[in-house]
């Protein structure tokens, strides 16, 4: 009985302490640049787009968000040729991110998505793609794998001999 | 002036004065809630928020009304007016100010009584009407609950009335000009506030709808105005409750200085707040424990209250 | 004061009435609900305000409560409704309408003999229903508690017993009866 | 039975079968890469290691090999030894040297062996930083795509391609970390089960380049157990579908027929599933056949289509329904009550239809069974009379090839060779291989590994035919006439014939002839008269002939004569491209005679673009339904996508139109089940379809059996641009499995069989847990049920021998060859198939063409009733003098009926 007339006296003096709300529209909280907010697809230092469409992102979505379509162009490098996620399903888990091998999906800071109708929650590749590398710098799928693509030849990713001619013996 | 008008008007007034509180409590307790949270809580729409009842009012008229298939549906429509008819109803014995209230009857708390029982069919009917497990869960809930609150509701009036030898309410308050009978009647005051928590199923004793456990009890199923009967009902509840007390316990509508009606509403007022600030503070126990507290600890209380006070009042010889 | 008291009886007989040939026990109920209502308010009328207010917040409102959780608490569907209407088929109310007759019959033979109902109210204090009850009929008081309370035990009684009937009818085990699953041979992936 | 130790613990074991294959039977998860349970054990890739102890008191043992060691009475092994744990780590560790880092873009990716097998030896981090070896690929023709940098140097696909399969020009070169499998230089594979590679594989080396232009992974491919649509052999399939689109075709095993393998037009030929030509929208078709120039079809909805097709129908005089061989038994039974017995024709030419029948009754009414793929394969001597079955059977062809190899095996054996043991088996044979004998019209696929091979007329070959009956058995006819050394090898033939134990003969209607069908049976039969289970295998041209066969109809030839003699005026066509049966000028002549044509068919065609309404009918992918197969096996397909718009299976489309005008009126019949049992009810001897597959309220714990796999992705995006809320996905009345991911994970009937995958086995290799032992039969047995049961008692032989082909002053007889890539109507419009496709030319003999001063290449031109056709010459010296060929079913001469006269 005591303790509930101790919370009641406790819970009351709160009333003058501190607010902790934040007014969001006008201030702005502090999101750490890590932080999981709206999905971009990035393009490696050359320009080219990082995504191999290899559909990894699309099976590790627990709410099965993505939704991709590979394509190849003439040199036999693949993209996708759409790529959609439904924000209105997304749960901003990141796995994509994870599982992506080409650091092409990425979650930025950007948390302002909301829409008053939930058709335009839907985003397609020309609003997913943006004109960087994003979180990470540097990095090309294509130097490291072993597939030829325009421009790269076989052998001439990193760490990789000329290719054999097996027409000889030695 | 012609005392019907005379009636009428006041009547009016209860009713408009009534229901625009309802609305303001939804904001206050937001409001209070989050002061007590370290939140600023509603404060877009109007000066400091106020306006958000009358958003509220227009978003519960304009919602779907929607009334399942496979609910009882007479008894679906009928259970949310229940409530606030009757707890208006048991609004026009309150005496407001001196010889001011729409009705004066002389069985005044028996009156109050008989309503707010019959307040519960509300959420009873609700409950079971809806088809739908929570809801009657929650339903059931109600009914135990009410009926174990009840039995001591009335037995903690007892010892006011033994005090006042009247029934009537405007004779009560007068009999408090001495003293408040809370002071003589504190055992009494604290059992009814017990009692009173429990008939309005306010937090801590909102069993009934339990959101954690029964989603929304027995409103579960209900929208859109229905729902929102049952919301100006429970404040509207709240308020009777508070204004009750203050007649019953708190000298009603005495104070110095101040006009009686002001005092018999800061009065009221303070008790709302209080009862807000009990949601804000004390978490809900567990249903068997509500009922256990009731039938073991707060019934003997009750009796030997009753017993006591009649024993001192018969020894006073009357 | 008249028409109010007519109107309220007649309330009172119809709805009664539903009480009795009404096929869902809950709209039942609230028949019977809106008929105590309405003898409070014939006894309010009548003077008696306080027996009034006791009969709404007891019967009304404790005893009725009390009758709809043990209904909800009845999983009532569809069956008992079938049973409900074979019970009160035409046939059904042959008896009860005779008897209802000669009771009508002496009603009328009652009044016309000079009976009459009071059309204007005493107030009848609560001090006085409390006189009247702890003096004149005092044993009929204790008598109806004793029955209250032999109803109260023997209800506990039941209630005993019906659990030990069903601990001890538990089967032992559970049921061996499981459904044909697939089955998953050796390395299956069942 | 033999009972072995596994880990201490004993198990049941055939000791026919090596370790590995019992270890995976037995549930165990081996990782292995050169062993295949139909290429046998070679113990290349060193992946399957295991403890093997002498016997009880044995602790030290030692590390072998499981594919190469037989499951003996008393094996003690030990799969969990740290030891071979670790040797099967670094195994793997030592092929993943060299394997490039591309998963992401590896189409083997999520059903990589070499992925499964990764995780289940726990290579988990790659510890090598040094340089890795690559490879320049090769361009390997429309099918396959060639990545030589993940190769782990397993040599399945050598012994494959060339021990299984008999091709030539791929191989293994190079040496040591060099070792490269590719064709000398770039170029098209020549074998017609090129495709096979791309399961065979354990890794990405061989990928499928159809399903490369339209990537989908395995776990988005929406699929459902299908028969494949292109011959007549029902090769079961699965259908891979994504975004409304069959996407890739995979092989589903079925123990008796396909295997492992299909032909590469079963694999490669679906694509005209999503062709642009696709009728995806009733068509209607003012004033088609008023005008000369038709005039542009106008799509319409399916209401206002049906309501115009039941006006013409209602005025009609008398409608006759024209019926199809590749369409499905359930649409041609619907059309056929729908116009009647008296008017139902089963679209077939008038002699094709006859050489079915009697076809159809050899198989009825004599005592000799039909033979499955799989009696084929076992078989230890093989007549092939006649028919070109690498084009037209390309899958019979394959187990032929087997077949041959049945006799060294059995001399292995006797040396002690267990049957798995692949490498060994072949240093014993050699070149030494059964008894195949082929007779043909010229030279064919199969002769590398043929006994001997006859190239005859097409009338010769049946006399060679029936003198080889008349040697096996003395009541056969005589042949008269026959020459000496055609006599010397039907006796050498029937001599083989009557030591094998499994003769079986294989013939078919390719060429036309009654004969040939009848000589094959006297084979059969004289064998059957000499105490040997012989077996008989008809080729019939398409996926159902058998199935239409059955349904007695009469051939079009009547159904022309019925429009001529003005009796007719309306006609249904189902799925049926006249234009491709009979002669042009016939058909134009029937269509124009009819006031009113509904067509039902998937791709425009000629036919279709004359009719006055056409209904989109559903192909295989869209369909569900049965067809029968070459040993009259009835095989139920399912719709492996939801079918879009108004596209909907024939007999469908047919109900509504049965129904009558009133929109309230059901149709006849709403489902596939009520089709089946009113076909049932009809048609006794089809009894068999009901159980060809379960009905459509089979459930397994409840539940249906899930089209996706479980990690089906994108489901709450795949639709999103259309609307965001997600539309629930197609109910399907018609068959036990559902259009989703959710339902029973239970191993399904195989008839239900719609994935392949169970935990860590990601590849098809998973169709292991889906055998009854890996390797043998299905589990639940394999689909499908025969129809026709052979009677016990003995036909009389064929008497009626044909005269020996004699030319007839300067006309040749033309013979239609058939094209595993282009004779089929269907699979010509997928694009890969038809970069395969050659150019139409006309086979000469070398007599002939030298008679004439043709030399190869040179354009002849070939007059047939009347009309000039222009081709180059492909000179023939084995082809029979008096005797052209040219491809079958080819643009520009598609509704010739072969054998015809031509001349040049």
């Amino acid at each position: 009985m005591f303790s509930m007339l101790k919370t009641l006296w406790l819970v009351f003096k709160h009333a003058f302490h501190k607010r902790v709300t934040i007014q969001y529209p006008e201030e702005k909280a502090y999101l750490a640049p890590r932080y999981r907010g709206r999905i971009v697809l990035t393009r490696d230092p050359d320009g080219g787009e990082r995504c191999v469409a290899c559909y990894l992102c699309a099976v590790v979505c627990p709410v099965d968000c993505i939704a991709l379509d590979s394509a190849e162009d003439r040199h036999g490098r693949r993209y996708p040729s759409t790529f959609r996620i439904n924000f209105s399903r997304c749960i901003y888990c990141g796995f994509c991110e994870e599982a992506c091998p080409t650091y092409a999906i990425q979650l930025v800071p950007d948390v302002e998505m909301a829409e008053y109708n939930r058709q335009d929650m839907v985003y397609e590749k020309e609003h997913l793609l943006i004109n960087g590398q994003g979180k990470y710098h540097g990095y090309n799928y294509y130097k490291v794998a072993g597939l030829a693509i325009g421009g790269k030849a076989k052998g001439e990713a990193e760490n990789e001999t000329p290719p054999v001619d097996p027409k000889s013996l030695f | 002036m012609n005392p019907t008008i005379q009636t009428l008007l006041l009547i009016q007034g209860v009713l408009v004065g009534l229901l625009t509180l309802a609305g303001l409590l939804v904001w206050v307790e937001r409001r209070l809630l989050a002061l007590w949270q370290d939140r600023l809580g509603p404060n877009r729409c109007g000066p400091g928020g106020i306006l958000i009842f009358v958003a509220d009012g227009i978003k519960m008229f304009t919602k779907e009304d929607w009334i399942p298939p496979g609910s009882d549906k007479p008894v679906f429509v009928m259970a949310p007016a229940i409530i606030v008819v009757t707890a208006l109803i048991a609004f026009t014995i309150i005496p407001l100010a001196p010889g001011v209230s729409i009705l004066d009857l002389n069985i005044g708390i028996l009156f109050f009584l008989a309503l707010s029982s019959m307040g519960i069919y509300s959420t009873v009917l609700g409950g079971w009407a809806s088809n739908n497990k929570y809801s009657l869960l929650g339903g059931l809930r109600m009914s135990a609950q009410m009926f174990s609150y009840e039995v001591f509701m009335g037995l903690s009036l007892m010892g006011v009335v033994i005090l006042s030898g009247s029934l009537n309410l405007h004779d009560i308050v007068k009999a408090q000009s001495g003293m408040w009978f809370v002071v003589p009647q504190f055992l009494g005051f604290l059992i009814f506030l017990f009692a009173g928590l429990a008939e309005t199923h306010r937090l801590p004793f909102d069993m009934p709808e339990a959101e954690s456990e029964l989603i929304a009890g027995y409103h579960t199923e209900y929208s859109s105005m229905k729902f929102g009967m049952f919301f100006v009902g429970e404040y509207v509840g709240v308020t009777l409750i508070s204004a009750i007390i203050v007649t019953l316990f708190f000298g009603g509508w005495q104070g110095p200085l101040l006009p009686p009606v002001v005092w018999f509403f800061l009065k009221t007022m303070c008790f709302i707040l209080f009862f807000i600030l009990l949601r804000a503070a004390i978490p809900r126990p567990r249903f068997d424990q509500l009922l256990a507290w009731g039938w073991k600890f707060v019934l003997p209380v009750a009796l030997l209250n009753l017993i006591a006070t009649g024993a001192i009042a018969l020894a006073r010889g009357n | 004061m008249e028409t109010a008291f007519y109107i309220v009886a007649a309330i009172a007989v119809l709805t009664t009435l539903r009480v009795v040939t009404h096929t869902n026990a809950v709209h039942a109920l609230i028949y019977f609900i809106v008929s105590l209502l309405s003898m409070a308010l014939l006894f309010y009328l009548l003077g008696a305000p306080f027996v009034a207010a006791l009969e709404v917040i007891i019967y009304a409102g404790a005893i009725m409560v009390l009758f709809l959780f043990a209904l909800m608490m009845l999983n009532i569907g569809t069956a008992q409704d079938e049973q409900e209407r074979s019970w009160t088929r035409p046939g059904v109310w042959v008896g009860p309408g005779l008897v209802s007759a000669v009771l009508l019959g002496v009603l009328g033979w009652v009044i016309s003999e000079g009976g009459q109902v009071r059309g204007q109210s005493d107030y009848v204090a609560p001090s006085e229903v409390g006189v009247a009850l702890f003096g004149p009929y005092l044993v009929a008081v204790q008598l109806a508690a004793l029955l209250l309370l032999a109803g109260l035990i023997g209800a506990s009684h039941l209630r005993r017993h019906e659990r030990r009937t069903i601990m001890s009818d538990e089967p032992a085990e559970p049921s061996s009866d499981r459904s044909t699953g697939s089955k998953t041979g050796k390395g299956g992936i069942g | 039975m033999a009972t072995i130790h596994i880990d201490g613990k004993p198990y049941e074991a055939d000791p026919e079968k090596n370790l590995l294959q019992t270890s995976l039977t037995l549930g165990f998860d081996l990782p292995y890469f050169c062993w295949h349970p139909a290429l046998g054990s070679v113990g290349a890739c060193r992946q399957c290691a295991v403890r093997q102890y002498r016997n009880e008191e044995d602790t030290q043992g030692q590390i072998v090999m499981a594919c190469m060691v037989p499951a003996a009475d008393g094996t003690r092994i030990s799969i969990e030894d740290e030891e071979a744990r670790e040797f099967r780590r670094s195994v793997i560790e030592w092929l993943m040297v060299n394997h490039p880092h591309d998963c992401a873009v590896c189409d083997e990716g999520g059903e990589c062996h070499l992925q499964d097998m990764t995780v289940m030896t726990g290579h988990a981090y790659r510890r090598f930083r040094f340089r890795k070896r690559t490879f320049n690929n090769q361009y390997l023709g429309p099918f396959i795509n060639h990545e030589m940098n993940r190769c782990i140097q397993c040599y399945r696909c050598v012994r494959y391609y060339k021990d299984y399969a008999g091709g030539r020009d791929l191989d293994a070169f190079a040496s040591h970390n060099h070792v490269y499998f590719g064709r000398s230089e770039d170029g098209i594979l020549e074998n017609e089960f090129s495709g096979n590679l791309v399961e065979v594989c354990p890794t990405g080396v061989f990928t499928d380049k159809t399903l490369k232009t339209h990537y989908t992974r395995k776990w988005d491919l929406q699929s459902a157990p299908s028969v494949c649509a292109h011959c007549s052999l029902g090769c079961n399939t699965l259908v891979g579908t994504r975004y409304g689109g069959a996407r890739r075709i995979l092989n589903r095993y079925h123990y008796d027929i396909n295997g492992y393998f299909l032909c590469d037009r079963g694999r490669y030929g679906y694509e005209f599933v999503n062709r642009p030509e696709r009728i995806r929208h009733p068509l209607l078709h003012e004033g088609a056949h008023d005008t000369e120039t038709y005039s542009k079809p106008e799509t319409c909805s399916a209401d206002v289509a049906l309501k115009e097709a039941r006006i013409r129908l209602r005025r009609a005089n008398r409608i006759i329904g024209i019926g199809s061989p590749r369409a499905s038994l359930e649409s041609n039974y619907a059309l056929r009550s729908l116009v009647g017995e008296d008017n139902f024709f089963n679209g077939l030419p008038a002699a094709e239809s006859h050489l079915v029948t009697v076809a159809l009754e050899i198989l009825r009414h004599g005592p000799v069974r039909s033979a499955s793929l799989r009696e084929i394969e076992e078989a230890d001597a093989v007549l092939v009379l006649g028919e070109d079955i690498t084009q037209t059977a390309p899958r019979m062809a394959l187990a032929v090839r087997q077949s041959v190899m049945r006799t060294p095996r059995e001399t292995a054996r006797k040396l002690g060779v267990p049957a798995w043991h692949d490498r060994a088996i072949r240093d014993v044979a050699q070149s030494d291989r059964g008894p195949l004998f082929i007779a043909a019209i010229d030279e064919t696929r199969l002769d590398d590994v043929s006994t001997a091979a006859i190239t005859r007329a097409p009338n010769d070959l049946a006399r060679f035919g029936f003198a080889v009956a008349r040697a096996l058995h003395p009541e056969a006819p005589p042949v008269d006439g026959l020459s000496e050394s055609d006599t010397t090898l039907a006796r050498q033939v029937s001599d083989a014939l009557a030591n094998a134990d499994h003769p079986v003969i294989i013939t078919g209607t390719g060429l036309g002839n009654e004969a040939l069908l009848q000589a094959a049976a006297n084979v059969a039969w004289a064998l059957l008269r000499c105490e040997k289970p012989a077996a008989l295998a008809f080729v019939v041209p398409e996926a159902n002939t058998f199935g239409a066969g059955m349904l007695d109809g009469r051939p079009l030839r009547e159904a022309y004569d019925a429009v001529s003699s003005g009796d007719a005026d309306t006609a249904i066509i189902l799925e049926n491209d006249l234009y491709q049966r009979t002669h042009d000028v016939d058909v134009d002549r029937f269509l124009g005679g009819l006031k009113s044509i509904i067509a039902l068919d998937s791709l425009r065609n000629a036919t279709t673009d004359r009719a006055h309404v056409v209904l989109p009918a559903g192909t295989f992918a869209e369909s569900d339904g049965t067809f029968v197969n070459n040993e009259t096996r009835a095989q139920r397909f399912f719709q492996a996508l939801p079918p879009e718009g108004d596209i909907a299976e024939s007999w469908r489309w047919l109900g509504r139109l049965a129904a009558g005008s009133a929109p309230s009126e059901e149709p006849a019949w709403k489902y596939l089940d009520t089709i089946i049992d009113a076909m049932v009810a009809d048609y006794p001897e089809l009894r068999g379809v009901r159980d060809a597959a379960p009905s459509a309220d089979f459930r397994s714990n409840g539940a249906r059996f899930p089209r996706s796999p479980r990690r089906f992705s994108g489901r709450t995006a795949i639709h999103a641009q259309f609307d965001v809320n997600e539309p629930s996905p197609p109910a399907d009345h018609d068959s036990p499995l559902s259009f989703s991911m959710e339902g029973s994970t239970a191993v399904p009937p195989a008839s239900l069989v719609s994935h392949y995958w169970s935990p860590g086995w990601n590849s098809v290799q998973a169709l292991n847990k889906f055998q009854e032992e890996v390797g043998g039969a299905n589990r639940g047995g394999p689909p499908g049920i025969c129809l026709i049961q052979p009677e016990k008692n003995l036909h009389p032989f064929f008497t009626e021998i044909p005269a020996t082909f004699r030319r007839s002053g300067e006309k040749f007889v033309v013979l239609g060859l058939p094209h595993i890539f282009g004779s089929d109507e269907l699979s010509r419009h997928a694009p890969a198939l038809a970069e395969r496709i050659p150019h139409a030319y006309v086979t000469i003999s070398d007599a002939d063409a030298r008679a004439r001063g043709v030399s190869e290449g040179d354009q002849l031109v070939l007059r047939i009733f009347g009309r000039e056709h222009k081709l180059p010459a492909r000179i023939r010296p084995k082809l029979a003098p008096g005797i052209l060929g040219i491809p079958m079913g080819f643009p520009g001469h598609a509704g010739l009926v072969f054998p015809v006269d031509g001349h040049l």
